[in-house]
């Protein structure tokens, strides 16, 4: 089994022990380690199931690739499911579960599924569980789900910190290996400003462990002294632990930091615009297809080596080297040098040559050409491999007892970067490997390619074309460094082991270990017409899985072609999409989580109403007082004193989210021709007039209270929600069509603070105050005037939404809550009371005031809710005005506003439609009306409600029915929708 | 007669660089044409500065004034003199098309000082702040997060942000996470 | 991520600061208009798979309004101008047909 | 066709499965069909499929430029649902979430219908408005829906955090008999069908050209040759656009990018649908056990089915903020798809200027929930060359007249 040897460990600092727990199992590894090296050191070869069989799984890879080996890691606040072992550094005390078997991973009651795998084929789901109805929702559904799924789904909230940041360089380079450091060298070395990233804690990626000599000097050392001189260079930064998850369109790189620092964000997002991109992403080694390939203890040839020699950990003492390449050769060397037993090396190839075939034979290994494993044999584990002929179909010469096996492939570069923004692969036949195009590259905002690849992410497999290459990928000057390494002998791809494979061993070859996904799977898929490689892909969910088939996509295709009888390249590959590995989504929402969440938007009367009960309601990123609630009271029962108040003596409203736009220019009073309805060039400076904004398509938008200024400037008054967007309606226009005419507009929204003074004793409170004259002769309604009150300058607008004497007070926002605390002291004696947004429509619904999002919806013209009065007839043009002729706008059965009165004086039901008789010709029942605003009025003691009815103005006395959704009925006529004070006597004193 | 109060009343927070709300601060916006003699002779009387060039800022000893749009320039000047500066621009530019608001209280602004205030701002804008791509002198109108704000350095070692009043406490609470200790990242190079 | 240089402020502004404001150079057709124009004028695009001419807006930035010439397929921008025009300027013409020589728009010869 | 059951398992079982027929045919087009459906998505091939079932028309040829389903069917969040606002949208949307409700038994394959139910956040008061009368609306339109409070939204849903600082849940929209669907078995169950109706499914064949004659359609080219036929219907969603134009036609409509993501698979934490709109999310878990996550679209025209970042960004941001516990979930992969948007956000089945030439598309982010009743309706029309009443209201005709379906005045985004 797999064990720590005694010495070695390039990356592991033994005089650092930590401790942690497997399964509820005490263990310890290094500094240093991974969760994977630790518990390979442990002896824990077992450390999953899969996902569909339930099979027993052990680590297969040694890096981003891993299929297998996913825990539940960390506890509570902490936990994460899904944790890849193989990138997870180890910490003290790491708390790590294996995931997906019940009760326990020794005895997983799901590994029923191995049994039966022979009845759950590829596509099994489509083909069953369709009858009887209903079932599939209540009884096989939910066996499934529970089935299905990895990890525990997790608690609490996490607590941790995240965060983003922009980054921008001439030149970035992804993949800290040599070829990596060779680009960022020779970019930094021109000059250019160089960001380089490497997804894991250390440099020089394979040559680190595979060693020999660059320049001569020991890779090691070389790796070491070109780090040095890459920092000392002001204009490259360097970063390790920091994964190239996406490339976007025109150079925009999402990077992914995992700082592994505690007082730090956890996660750090960098999004690095790059003029250039230069992916050194290296290759990965691909398994082989033989029956139980997937026995805990059968390994990437390149792992059992990293392990090795990075972490000084065995994956057994005897393991079988099986291969199709010279690489896997350096595998069985090392474990030979590290005193460990190789008792053969089986070599698909009839008659491998090469100086790394001698250098094993030489160690005296035993190397057997053309052979292949008919069959890994084992419980659980790997404890012998089956010997057959890879020519022939899999009769066995002999069984070879070992603990683990190492197998290689051959290698895949890394396309996936190159590939997110659509660069193209071509098919090279003699390394048996789709690598990048360098005549498609992905293309940017110029039309140019900006993304390289450079070294083994070329295709690049021996280290002086990686270094040469690289040099290349940056443009680097002068040549490039050149190393000792030893000559490869050809590859020869191998897709099945043994060649001749029966349908029985088929089904035993596992392609997509997490998902369970066999060679037999995807000849089924092929041979049932799904022969497009999406297809094949969705039917099986090969390559679907965490590792999104980092390590079957490539013999997949290779399978699917084979059984489709065409060449790989006109199979083609699925295509890439990012992350490269999964991200936190944490990470993703950065540090916009609770108050930076989203923008909350203050008025400077905000914190006075926190104080004041407020009863919060979001409007756009606003927050405005719904009612102000007093300790024993209803939200109800605030909302109706308020109104009573108000009506009756003295109400405070906070205005000031209210729009203001100044409009200034010769051509103004001609631009707000265009933007309203009504006529606003010829209002008197000092007056205001209530204004209707359409769009262009008739929609009423918004509206609000223009006031004249002065000869060449106009204040518009728009609704909360409309400040900002109407202001960039106004300029658009000013901008893209009219923009020969002389008019500047200003958004001055926050420059005020507005406050409403409502009620019979608003003019004796601000009279009281003193200052501006306010009387009914200076001050007359719809008009506004210049002055100070109480000392602060201000400007009193004479307008009302609620129909009572009623003035709006700007003043200059920092001295916005100084003029309302004064306006409350001098209000006292009349009980002023400030209200919110609830009563203040109460109080405009009770005057058959439309408000904007209750009465209209997008769908409404002014025409609509009786508001001809505001549409000039005297303007031959204006924004909408062609639309409301068309012919569905003019229709005289057009839904219109009235006002509607219960016959019981109850409340009408929100949102509720009135029915016509019968039904439509889909049987849906007819309507002729619907509730638009309804409240409980407390100044007229009953319900009352505006709604838009079908010709409704003119059936003045109908009584329709508003059925509730449980079909009760709510009769109510159509009467006025003035309720109060129907000849305005109140608000014109 | 009460004394204003800024958005924050001056709220500070302190981590690897140090986030100050600065008050009170007099603005004037104003747009006319920013090529026409007539236009620049009125501010440049008024200043004593030369309008500056696109995406430019220049500082006098009391005012600054900068470069916002093609037609569009910010002056900053104290708080008391904004409302008088505002009414002698527009009195001034009377005679031509052009605008002269007075927006002091419209706006926050805060300072970041500390010799990493470049990655600061580097978290929260999607703007080059590397010193050869932005320094002392520039002005750049861009995105914080998710609000519109426009930044500048007074100096090598600083920079000034300007938001909308209303998401003050918004931009005040970004900037201080964004300046946490423990966050500092290294890039882009300290000033 | 887009990333347009923005010809009123010389910014080149990732998307992010910027807001898309649909095909420009559409003509607006008022009260007079006949219903096939001014349906046109509302509702019907080019929505071209390759070269469009678009409105976009500065909006986190000089808030000012601009035209750029952008292939909706490769997402190559030709050039960005001036929003007060009425057609695409000579040399952005000219950049798109050194690129696209089989491309047309419009009725533009 | 060989049905699909467990006994047909069981049988094939015995020799490891070799003896499985082809889903669907491969056949060669033939010069001339009754009716050519452009675009092998569900929606085009629900219409040859209920050509054929309903109109008994089975001349028929499906032509798909790359792989059948590759589009968006086989590219969305999987949600279905009909709980719309305007009278119109109901009908189609109601009477395709019905026809899923049997679809796994009248395609004899399982297309995993699971009407787990479907909950619309209200999250502001004008929220909460707008689908109480969205609820009114669908009382009368024989669409089951209700408003339930915070309370029962936490109990169908009890990941869900209510009261969030920002936008605590105020209640929600809900419809138990919405849910999901597996997309690629819909697309798949479809063509199974049609190719067992004798119909061609032609994937790989890209139409380049539209033959008219006397305004009438005789045909199209393709990139295998020409193939004539007497009625040709359009259902090539983003692309619609692009074959509207090879008739000499345009379309009011828009095609942009729409973004989804999932998450790794995790055992199942939650049994329904959660969208919200507010802050611009949606959410559901899949039988896999993967988040499958949607958020809105880029606002400019695209057609390379890949979007911008910060979409993404503020979908996940709104999520975690909703659904805390997603905090420590990892991304697995996100994509992009190409969506047709109309001048009122609603779909066109329409006859068009050219006799004979009918189209189907425009549906934006609401296209797999429709597939059935769109293609019954599509199916309809073609087979009588005028609309029924199911699609009526969806006609182009409606922006010169005015006429709008206007879905986000209810629900702000529609998906």
């Amino acid at each position: 089994m797999s064990t720590r040897l005694a010495t070695g460990g390039r990356l592991i600092d033994r005089n650092k022990p930590l401790g942690f727990s497997f399964n509820g199992k005490r263990m310890t590894g290094y500094a240093g380690d991974t969760l994977a090296s630790a518990l390979l050191a442990n002896g824990q070869m077992l450390v999953g199931r899969s996902f569909k069989y339930h099979r027993p799984r052990g680590i297969v890879a040694r890096g981003a690739e891993e299929p297998n080996a996913l825990a539940n890691f960390g506890e509570s606040a902490a936990f994460e499911p899904n944790q890849r072992m193989t990138t997870t550094p180890l910490t003290e005390g790491a708390v790590i579960a294996s995931q997906n078997h019940w009760p326990s991973l020794e005895f997983d009651i799901g590994a029923i599924n191995a049994r039966m795998a022979r009845f759950l084929p590829a596509g099994f789901y489509y083909k069953t569980f369709n009858w009887p109805r209903g079932f599939w929702k209540h009884i096989y559904e939910p066996f499934i789900r529970r089935s299905a799924g990895l990890g525990k789904a997790p608690k609490e909230r996490d607590e941790d910190r995240y965060e983003h940041l922009y980054a921008f360089c001439d030149v970035l380079v992804i993949g800290g290996g040599i070829a990596g450091l060779v680009a960022a060298k020779a970019a930094g070395d021109s000059g250019q400003r160089v960001i380089l990233i490497e997804q894991t804690g250390s440099w020089g990626g394979r040559a680190a462990v595979d060693g020999g000599q660059i320049d001569g000097i020991e890779v090691m050392q070389w790796i070491k002294e070109t780090l040095q001189e890459l920092e000392k260079n002001k204009n490259i930064t360097i970063r390790p632990n920091t994964m190239g998850a996406g490339i976007y369109d025109h150079g925009y790189t999402l990077a992914y930091e995992q700082t592994h620092d505690l007082n730090a964000p956890r996660h750090r997002l960098w999004r690095i615009r790059a003029a250039k991109i230069i992916t050194a992403t290296g290759a990965i080694e691909r398994p082989l297809s033989f029956a139980n390939n997937d026995l805990p203890g059968v390994m990437l040839a390149s792992a059992v080596r990293d392990y090795l020699a990075d972490c000084g950990v065995s994956a057994g003492d005897r393991t079988v080297i099986v291969t199709n390449n010279d690489d896997a050769y350096r595998t069985a060397v090392a474990l030979k040098e590290g005193g460990l037993e190789v008792p053969a090396i089986l070599d698909a190839r009839p008659d491998p040559l090469g100086q790394l075939v001698e250098k094993a034979r030489d160690l005296g290994i035993r190397v057997e050409a053309g052979r292949g494993v008919a069959s890994v044999t084992g419980k659980g584990r790997v404890q012998g491999v089956d010997v057959c002929l890879h020519a022939g179909e899999g009769a066995v010469l002999e069984t070879i007892p070992c603990e683990a096996v190492a197998m290689s492939g051959g290698w895949s570069p890394v396309v996936h970067l190159w590939s997110h923004c659509r660069g193209k692969l071509i098919w090279d036949e003699e390394q048996a490997h789709f690598r990048p195009d360098p005549s498609r590259p992905p293309i940017n905002h110029d039309g140019q390619g900006f993304v390289i690849t450079a070294g083994s992410a070329s295709g690049a497999l021996q280290t002086n074309d990686v270094l040469a290459d690289a040099h290349r990928a940056a443009s680097g000057a002068g040549t490039p460094p050149v190393s000792d390494a030893i000559s490869e002998g050809p590859i020869m791809p191998v897709w099945v082991m043994p060649q001749g494979a029966g349908i029985e061993k088929r089904a035993k070859m596992f392609l997509d270990y997490q998902n369970d996904v066999k060679v037999s799977d995807v000849q089924l898929a092929a041979q049932e017409g799904y022969e497009s490689v999406e297809h094949a892909k969705r039917y099986t969910t090969l390559g679907m899985a965490t590792d999104q088939g980092k390590l079957s996509n490539i013999n997949g295709l290779a399978v699917l072609s084979d059984a489709l009888h065409q060449p790989i390249p006109d199979t083609g590959t699925t295509t890439f999409r990012p992350p490269y590995t999964p991200i936190s989504m944490a990470s993703i929402a950065g540090d916009a989580r609770g108050e930076l969440f989203q923008p909350l938007r203050r008025t400077p009367l905000h914190d006075w109403h926190e104080d004041n009960g407020a009863h919060w309601e979001p409007v756009g990123q606003w927050r405005r007082p719904y009612a102000f609630v007093r300790t024993g009271e209803s939200v109800d029962q605030a909302v109706a004193r308020e109104v009573t108040a108000t009506r009756t003596s003295l109400g405070l409203l906070d205005a000031s989210t209210l729009g203001k736009i100044i409009v200034k220019g010769p051509d103004a009073g001609k631009f707000l021709d265009m933007m309203y309805t009504n006529m606003m060039s010829n209002l008197a400076v000092g007056k205001c007039r209530y204004g209707l904004m359409c769009s262009e398509n008739g929609f009423l938008i918004d509206d609000g209270v223009v006031a004249r200024m002065s000869e060449d400037t106009w204040l518009c008054h728009t609704t909360t929600g409309g400040a900002d967007h109407i202001h960039g309606h106004m300029e658009e226009w000013l901008q893209t069509e009219w923009w020969d005419w002389k008019v500047y507009t200003a958004n001055v929204t926050e420059q005020w603070a507005q406050i409403g003074i409502v009620g019979p004793n608003a003019r004796k409170v601000l009279e009281k105050i003193g200052g501006i004259d306010v009387s009914a002769e200076t001050l007359p309604f719809m008009t506004w005037a210049e002055g100070k009150l109480g000392g602060i300058p201000v400007r009193a607008f004479r307008i009302s939404f609620s129909g009572e004497l009623s003035y709006e007070i700007a003043v200059a926002a920092n001295q916005g809550r100084a003029l309302w605390d004064m306006l409350h002291a001098a209000g006292d004696e009349h009980g002023a009371t400030s209200y919110g947004t609830e009563a203040l429509h109460i109080m405009r619904a009770e005057k058959g005031f439309i408000m904007i999002g209750d009465e209209t919806d997008g769908t409404v013209i002014p025409q609509d809710l009786g508001l001809d009065w505001a549409i000039s007839k005297k303007k031959d043009d204006y924004l909408g005005k062609r639309a409301q002729a068309r012919s569905h706008m003019t229709d005289r059965n057009r839904w219109k506003l009235v006002g509607l009165e219960t016959l019981d004086g109850s409340v009408l039901p929100d949102g509720a439609y009135a029915v016509a008789d019968g039904e439509n010709a889909n049987g849906q029942r007819k309507t002729q009306g619907r509730v638009t605003s309804t409240y409980q009025s407390p100044t007229l003691g009953r319900g009352i409600a505006m709604g838009l009815v079908s010709n409704g103005p003119d059936r003045m006395g109908d009584v329709l029915n508003f059925p509730d959704t449980d079909g009760k009925p709510h009769e109510a006529r159509i009467v006025s929708p003035v309720f109060y004070d129907p000849d305005g006597e109140k608000q014109n004193v | 007669m009460s004394e204003p109060v800024s958005a924050l009343n001056g709220a500070s927070f302190g981590g690897y660089c140090d986030v100050t709300e600065i008050g009170l601060r007099g603005m004037v916006t104003l747009r006319g044409d920013l090529s026409a003699a007539a236009f620049k002779k009125v501010i440049e009387a008024e200043t004593g500065l030369t309008v500056p060039g696109q995406r430019k800022i220049v500082h006098g000893k009391v005012v600054s004034l900068a470069w916002m749009s093609p037609d569009e320039l910010l002056l900053l000047v104290s708080y008391r003199d904004a409302a008088a500066t505002a009414a002698r621009l527009a009195d001034s530019l009377n005679h031509q098309h052009a605008m002269a608001v007075d927006v002091s209280d419209a706006r926050a602004s805060f300072r970041i000082e500390g010799s990493a205030c470049r990655e600061v701002l580097a978290k929260l804008a999607p703007v080059d702040l590397y010193p050869e791509a932005f320094g002392h002198g520039d002005i750049r109108r861009t995105r914080l997060a998710q609000v519109a704000g426009a930044i500048w350095m007074p100096d090598e070692a600083s920079f000034e942000v300007v938001c909308f009043r209303s998401v003050a406490r918004y931009v005040f609470d970004l900037l201080s996470e964004a300046a946490r200790h423990g966050g500092q990242v290294g890039y882009p190079v300290e000033t | 991520m887009l990333l347009i240089t923005c010809p009123n402020c010389g910014v080149a502004a990732e998307e992010t600061e910027l807001h898309a404001g649909g095909e420009a150079h559409i003509t607006r057709f008022g009260p007079e208009a006949s219903e096939n124009d001014f349906e046109d004028y509302l509702f019907r695009r080019e929505n071209p798979r390759g070269v469009h001419f678009e409105r976009w807006r500065h909006a986190n930035g000089c808030g000012k309004w601009f035209h750029a010439a952008r292939c909706t397929a490769t997402l190559e921008v030709f050039g960005t101008y001036s929003a007060q025009t009425t057609e695409p300027p000579r040399e952005i013409l000219e950049t798109i047909r050194a690129k696209r020589p089989a491309w047309t728009w419009r009725d533009l010869k | 066709m060989r049905r699909y059951s467990a006994f047909a398992i069981a049988r094939e079982v015995l020799r490891h499965h070799q003896g499985w027929e082809r889903a669907w045919a491969k056949p060669e087009p033939r010069k001339q069909y009754d009716v050519i459906i452009v675009g092998a998505g569900g929606h085009g091939l629900a219409t040859a499929y209920y050509l054929g079932k309903n109109h008994g028309i089975t001349n028929v040829a499906v032509l798909e430029k790359g792989w059948l389903g590759g589009g968006n069917t086989g590219r969305n969040t999987t949600i279905i649902r009909s709980n719309y606002l305007q009278d119109p949208s109901a009908a189609i949307y109601e009477k395709a979430r019905s026809l899923y409700e049997t679809l796994s038994q009248d395609l004899n394959m399982n297309v995993m219908f699971s009407p787990r139910g479907v909950m619309m956040l209200a999250q502001t008061e004008h929220e909460v408005r707008g689908y109480v009368r969205t609820a009114h609306a669908n009382a009368l339109q024989g669409v089951q829906t209700e408003f339930i409070g915070p309370e029962r939204v936490k109990e169908l849903c009890p990941i869900i955090r209510i009261d969030g600082p920002r936008y605590p849940v105020l209640g929600a929209l809900w419809q138990a008999r919405g849910g999901t669907a597996r997309h690629d078995a819909v697309a798949w169950g479809y063509a199974r069908a049609c190719s067992d109706m004798g119909m061609h499914i032609i994937q790989k064949c890209e139409v380049t050209g539209i033959r008219t004659e006397g305004g009438n359609v005789t045909g199209v080219e393709t990139t295998r040759g020409p193939i004539g036929c007497s009625k040709l219907g359009l259902v090539a969603a983003g692309h619609s656009g692009v074959l509207a134009q090879m008739a000499g036609f345009r379309l009011p409509l828009e095609s942009v990018a729409l973004q989804a993501l999932v998450s790794e698979p995790i055992k199942p934490c939650m049994d329904v649908v959660v969208m919200a709109n507010t802050v611009h999310g949606y959410m559901s878990q899949s039988d896999k056990g993967e988040m499958v996550i949607g958020g809105g679209t880029d606002g400019f025209n695209n057609y390379t089915q890949r979007g911008s970042f910060h979409h993404i960004e503020e979908t996940v941001r709104a999520l975690v903020e909703t659904f805390p516990m997603i905090a420590r979930l990892k991304m697995l992969r996100q994509w992009g798809g190409i969506v047709d948007v109309t001048g009122d956000r609603s779909p066109i089945i329409s006859p068009t200027p050219v006799g004979g030439l009918f189209v189907n598309c425009g549906w934006g982010t609401g296209g797999f929930k429709a597939i059935p009743g769109g293609g019954w309706a599509t199916a309809e029309m073609i087979a009588k060359g005028a609309p029924g009443p199911l699609a009526a209201e969806f006609g182009l005709n409606r922006f010169r007249e005015g006429r709008f379906i206007d879905e986000s005045v209810a629900a702000g985004v529609a998906h």
